[in-house]
C-alpha cells in the first residue's frame, strides 16, 4: 500500500530530555561520539494514490495533529 | 565586542531598547540614577527581569505588607520563616517544619499546555528544595474555559497531563486541588501548583551568599536559551548583525533531572557543606546571583564564561535572563567544594564552581575576562520600583450583585427540579473529576492518609508517632467576583475548614492571588480587597500568612478573569490515625447539621 | 532473619515503600544502588516502581545496563527470588528475565487506581501465601503498562502457568488481561500493580500486598 | 556534521495503541483513508565520519538499546 511518512523532531533550539538520556545511557555503554536527539516517526498508509494533494492534506494533519509546533518541527516524504 | 562597564561609562548617550523589554521611562531613569552611568546591556538586562511585575511585585507591593503586619505566630508557635523567604517555614512540633507554597503558571499553559504546567510544578517543588526541605507532596487549583470550548479541549488534557508527568516522575503524591471552568478562563487558563516539604529544625537553610572566599556552585542543568525572549533584542544590537539565533519560546522540563537534583541536594544538605542556596525562578542567573548576593554579607564574584551552556552561541544577556529549568545555586567553603562534586557525580547532576563570595556589597559578573555587570544586588533584587495603582470600586458591581438568582423564574414542578438536579450535577465545576485525579499518582512515598477524593489532603510525617499535616486549597472566583472582600474570605474560610474537618488544626495559610491587569483601576480595586479580606480573616482565623505568589495582567485583550485568589490552608494532626474521613461511616450513626 | 534487597535507580520513585513493606513483614530491608555490582548477601530482591532514567526511551530499558543488573541476572537464574514492580517489571522484561513487554496504555494516559486482581498461579516464590483464583486490589499506577508479547509467548505463558495475576477490569489493554506473569522456575515475578502500597491501613483500602513479602518470607525459610 | 537515522517502528502483529489513536484523531478531524502506525525517530551525530564500521556499530546500538526487538523492528540509515 502507499506510504507516507511523517518525521517530527524537537526543534533544535528545544531541550531534548530524551536524547539526552539516550546520549548518556549509549556512553555508558561503551558508544562512544555519539549524540542523539529523539522524535517520533509516523507511517501512514494511504487508500489509494499519493497525489501532491494528499501529500498537502497530510501536511496539514501534521501541523494540527502529529507534530506540536510550538516545540517540533516535522516534514512530510513520500516513501 | 561585550557592551562592559568601562564602555557603557564612556558611551552615556547610546540608545538602549528598554521600552521593548517592559522598562518603563522612569524606570530607566532610575537605572541611571542608581549605576551613576548608563546601565550595559547586561545590567539591563537584570533589572528588566528583576523589576518586572512578575519579580517585583511593584503592583501588588504596597497591598502585601498588610499581611506582614499579621502575628507571625501560628497557634502552634513562631514561624521559622515567613514572606521574604522562598517559602515560609512552620514549626509543627517534635522537631519537625513543613515548609509549603502555591505558585502560578499560567501564561505558559496557555502556550504549551503541557510544558507549561510541568515546568509549574517543577518551579515550586525547587521553592520547597531551597528551603532545605524535602518536597513531600504536590497539589494543583487549574481554572479553564467551558467545557464544551474547542480551545478547553486543548488546553486542559496537556495541563492535567503536564502537572501529573512531572509531579508523577518525581515521585511526590498529589493529594488535591481543584477544577473550575468559566468563560473568563477560555484565553487565559489558570495553572496554580502548590508543593509542600519537610525538613528537621536544624536543617533550614537560606537564600545568603556569606563569607569571603566562599565559592559560588552552579548545578543541575546546562543553561539554554529558554525563555528570553526580551534578552535576544539586546543580543542582536550588541553582537548579531543577522539577528539573534532563534531561541525558544517555551520551556521544557525535565523532571527526571529535578529528581536527581532534588536527591543531590537533600544528600548536600545532608553532608552540611551548603552555606547558602537559591533555585532559579523566573529571572534566572539574574535572580539567584542577585538575591544571594543582597541577601548576604558580601558581595559576589560571577565568571559568566563557566557557566554551562547547551547553547554555545547564548549572547552573555541570554545568559543571564535564561530561565532554563532545573538549576540551582548554591554557596559553599571552599574545603567543602571537592565533596560538593563527589556527591553531584553520584546523582550524575553536573555541578561548576562560576565564582565566588568577594568584599564588598558589589555583584560583579565577567565576560571574557571584561566586566560586564558591577552593581549593588540590592538594587537589582529588592529595591525596584513600587506602584500605588489609582483604584476604584467598579461601577457595574451594583447592578451585578441586584441581579440576584431569588429574581429567576421558578418552577418548582418535579419535573423541573429534577432536569434543574440533573443540570447541576452534569455541569463541569460539580461532576466528578476523576479523569483528571486518575492521572496523577497519589500513592507514592506511602504517607497519603487522604488524598481524592477528600476534602483535604493529608500525609503522615513521621511514622512511628503518626504526627501529620493536612492542605487544602481552595478558590471562590464567583464569589470574589461579587464581593472581592468576601470571596477572598470565602475561599480561606472553605480551604481552613477543608483542614478542619479531618482533624487536623489549622495553622497557616499561603495564597496565589491571580487577577487581571493592575493597569485597570477596577483589577487592582478588586486585588487590594481580596487581600484585605484575607488579611482580616486570617487576624480573625489567628493564622499567618506565611508567603505566596502574585499573578497578574491575567485577561484575554481587555477583558480580565474573573479575580481568583486561591488560598492554601495547612494543618497540623498530632496523630493521623485519628483523622476523619469525609462520607457517612457507619449505618446507625446520627446525622447532625451545624450552623444556621 | 531474611534480607530483602531493594535497588535504587536514578528515577526510582517507590524504593523507599518497597523496604517499609518488608519492613513490615518482618525482614531486613536492605537498600542496594545501580551503579554497585553488588547485592550485599541479600536473599531476594525487589526491583521497585518508578520513572528509572525518566522512563525515557523506554521504560526500564537504560536501567537494565546498570552495574548492578548483571548480578541480579545471574542471581535469578541461579534461583534467587526476584520482584519486579511497574517500573521493575518493565526493567525485567527489557533484561529478559521475564518474556514480553509492556507499552502505551491503550487510553493514552497515566491510570492510578485500585485494581482488581485474580491470582492466577501461586506456584511462584511471591504467591506462595495466596490462595489460587483469590481476589485481591492492589495499587496500580502508569502509563505504560500495557502488556503485549507474541502470539507463541503469550500461548506459552498459558500452558505453562506462567500469568501470575489477571486484572477482573483490564484498564490498559494488556494481553490476556494479564497484570503479571513469571518465569517458567517461578522465581522471578513481575506485575504492574504495587503491592507495597497496599500493606498499611492507614494507607491504603487493603492490605493485599502483604501477602507478597509474607510469600517470600515463607519460601525462604521453607527453603533454609 | 554527519548524521545517521535510526527508525524504531512496533513490529506489525504487536498493538500500536498510539498509532491507533491517531488514526482515529485524524478521522474526527476529517483527515479520512489514512491509517498511521507510530514509532521513533534517532537523529544521531557522530563525531567524524560515517564509515561502514560506525553504521555497524549504531546498528549494534540499535539492537542492544535504541530498540525493544521484541515488540520493535528497527533500520539505520546514513542520512
Ligand atoms: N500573595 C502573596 N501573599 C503573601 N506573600 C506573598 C504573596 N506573593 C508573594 N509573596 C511573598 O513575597 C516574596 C517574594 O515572592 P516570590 O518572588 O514569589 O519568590 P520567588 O523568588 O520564588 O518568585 C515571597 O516571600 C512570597 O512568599
Amino acid at each position: 500500500m502507499p506510504r507516507v511518512v511523517v518525521n517530527v523532531m524537537p526543534k533544535p533550539e528545544i531541550l531534548d530530555p530524551q536524547g539526552k538520556a539516550v546520549t548518556g545511557a549509549l556512553k555508558r555503554l561503551g558508544f562512544d561520539g555519539l549524540t542523539v536527539r529523539q522524535g517520533k516517526r509516523f507511517e501512514i498508509e494511504v487508500d489509494g494514490e499519493v497525489t501532491p494533494e494528499v501529500l498537502a492534506e497530510i501536511g496539514d494533519a501534521a501541523e494540527k495533529l502529529l507534530a506540536n509546533t510550538v516545540i517540533e518541527s516535522f516534514d512530510v516524504v513520500a516513501d | 565586542m561585550a557592551d562592559t562597564v568601562e564602555h557603557a561609562a564612556q558611551t552615556p548617550d547610546v540608545e538602549q531598547p528598554y521600552a521593548a523589554l517592559g522598562v518603563k521611562d522612569d524606570e530607566y531613569a532610575r537605572i541611571r540614577e542608581i549605576l551613576g552611568r548608563r546601565p550595559t546591556s547586561a545590567e539591563l538586562a537584570m533589572y528588566s527581569v528583576m523589576w518586572s511585575e512578575h519579580c517585583s511585585y511593584k503592583s501588588s507591593k504596597v497591598h502585601l505588607r498588610k499581611f506582614g503586619e499579621l502575628s507571625q505566630d501560628t497557634p502552634r508557635g513562631p514561624l521559622l520563616a515567613g514572606i521574604g523567604d522562598n517559602a515560609g517555614v512552620v514549626d509543627i512540633g517534635q522537631g519537625y517544619a513543613v515548609t509549603f507554597k502555591a505558585e502560578s503558571h499560567n501564561h505558559p499553559s496557555f502556550v504549551e499546555p503541557y510544558q507549561g504546567a510541568a515546568t509549574g510544578v517543577g518551579g515550586i517543588v525547587r521553592d520547597i528544595l531551597a528551603m532545605g526541605a524535602r518536597p513531600i507532596g504536590v497539589m494543583d487549583s487549574l481554572r479553564f474555559g467551558p467545557l464544551d470550548e474547542s480551545d478547553t479541549r486543548r488546553v486542559l488534557p496537556g495541563v492535567v497531563a503536564g502537572v501529573g508527568g512531572y509531579g508523577n516522575c518525581l515521585g511526590l503524591p498529589n493529594i488535591g486541588g481543584e477544577v473550575q471552568f468559566h468563560e473568563s478562563y477560555l484565553g487565559n487558563p489558570l495553572v496554580n501548583a502548590l508543593c509542600v516539604g519537610v525538613l528537621r529544625h536544624e536543617d533550614l537553610h537560606f537564600a545568603k551568599a556569606t563569607g569571603v572566599g566562599n565559592q559560588v556552585i552552579m548545578f543541575g542543568a546546562a543553561t539554554g536559551g529558554d525563555g528570553i525572549g526580551g534578552a535576544s533584542i539586546l543580543a542582536s544590537e550588541t553582537f548579531d548583525e543577522d539577528g539573534p539565533a532563534k531561541r525558544p519560546s517555551v520551556q521544557v522540563g525535565d523532571p527526571f533531572m529535578e529528581k536527581l537534583l532534588i536527591e543531590c541536594t537533600l544528600e548536600l544538605f545532608q553532608a552540611g557543606i551548603i552555606n547558602g542556596i537559591q533555585d532559579f525562578g523566573a529571572a534566572g542567573i539574574s535572580c539567584a546571583t542577585s538575591e544571594l548576593a543582597s541577601a548576604g554579607d558580601g558581595g559576589m564574584f560571577v565568571n559568566l564564561d563557566l557557566v554551562p551552556l547547551r547553547d554555545p552561541n547564548l549572547a552573555p544577556e541570554e545568559i543571564l535572563m535564561s530561565e532554563s529549568q532545573e538549576r540551582m545555586m548554591a554557596v559553599v567553603e571552599p574545603a567543602n567544594v571537592d565533596r560538593f562534586m563527589e556527591i553531584c557525580a553520584k546523582w550524575d547532576v553536573q555541578a561548576t564552581v562560576v565564582g565566588e563570595v568577594i568584599e564588598g556589597d558589589r555583584l560583579i559578573i565577567q565576560w571574557h575576562g571584561e566586566t560586564i555587570v558591577d552593581v549593588d544586588p540590592k538594587t537589582v533584587a529588592h529595591e525596584g520600583p513600587v506602584y500605588e495603582r489609582p483604584y476604584h470600586r467598579p461601577a457595574w458591581l451594583d447592578a451585578v450583585n441586584a441581579d440576584r438568582a431569588e429574581d429567576l423564574p421558578h418552577d418548582n414542578s418535579p419535573e423541573a427540579l429534577t432536569s434543574a438536579i440533573l443540570t447541576i450535577l452534569g455541569h463541569g465545576n460539580i461532576a466528578d473529576k476523576t479523569w483528571v485525579t486518575e492521572q496523577y499518582d497519589r500513592y507514592v512515598r506511602g504517607n497519603s492518609v487522604l488524598a481524592q477524593p477528600e476534602d483535604s489532603g493529608m500525609l503522615r510525617i513521621d511514622e512511628e508517632t503518626g504526627l501529620g499535616i493536612a492542605l487544602a486549597l481552595d478558590a471562590n472566583s464567583r464569589f470574589s467576583y461579587l464581593n472581592p472582600y468576601l470571596g477572598a474570605q470565602l475561599s480561606l474560610a472553605e480551604s481552613y475548614r477543608n483542614v478542619a474537618v479531618t482533624g487536623a488544626e489549622p495553622v497557616a495559610i499561603t495564597d496565589c492571588l491571580n487577577f487581571g491587569s493592575p493597569e485597570d483601576p477596577e483589577v487592582m480595586w478588586q486585588f487590594a480587597e481580596a487581600v484585605l479580606g484575607l488579611v482580616d480573616g486570617c487576624r480573625e482565623l489567628g493564622v499567618p500568612v506565611t508567603g505566596g505568589n502574585v499573578s497578574l495582567y491575567n485577561q484575554t485583550a481587555t477583558a480580565p478573569i474573573l479575580p481568583t485568589p486561591t488560598v492554601g490552608v495547612l494543618g497540623v494532626i498530632d496523630n493521623v490515625a485519628t483523622r476523619l474521613r469525609s462520607g457517612f461511616a457507619h449505618p446507625g450513626d446520627a446525622i447532625l447539621l451545624l450552623g444556621e | 532473619m531474611a534480607r530483602i534487597g531493594v535497588v535504587t535507580f536514578p528515577g526510582s520513585l517507590d524504593d523507599h515503600d518497597a523496604l517499609r513493606a518488608v519492613r513490615l513483614t518482618g525482614a531486613e530491608a536492605v537498600p542496594l544502588w545501580h551503579g554497585s555490582d553488588s547485592v550485599q548477601g541479600v536473599d531476594a530482591i525487589i526491583l521497585p516502581g518508578g520513572f528509572s532514567y525518566g522512563d525515557y526511551l523506554r521504560c526500564g530499558a537504560i536501567a537494565r545496563f546498570s552495574p548492578v543488573m548483571d548480578t541480579i541476572i545471574d542471581a535469578a537464574n541461579a534461583g534467587m527470588p526476584v520482584l519486579g514492580i511497574c517500573n521493575g517489571f518493565q526493567l525485567l522484561c527489557e533484561a529478559h528475565l521475564l518474556e514480553g513487554a509492556m507499552i502505551r496504555n491503550v487510553g493514552q494516559h497515566f491510570i492510578c487506581r485500585d485494581e482488581r486482581l485474580r491470582v492466577e498461579t501461586i506456584d511462584t516464590t511471591w504467591t506462595c501465601a495466596f490462595e489460587k483464583g483469590q481476589e485481591i486490589t492492589i495499587a496500580l499506577k502508569n502509563g505504560e503498562g500495557n502488556y503485549q508479547a507474541s502470539p507463541e509467548t503469550l500461548r506459552k505463558l498459558e500452558d505453562n502457568d506462567q500469568v501470575v495475576f489477571r486484572y477482573l477490569d483490564n484498564p490498559n489493554g494488556s494481553a490476556n488481561d494479564i497484570a503479571g506473569i513469571t518465569n517458567e522456575r517461578g522465581n522471578v515475578v513481575g506485575l504492574m500493580p504495587h503491592p507495597e502500597h497496599n500493606v498499611e491501613e492507614l494507607t491504603s483500602p487493603t492490605l493485599d500486598g502483604r501477602l507478597f513479602f509474607e510469600s517470600v518470607l515463607q519460601f525462604l525459610s521453607a527453603r533454609v
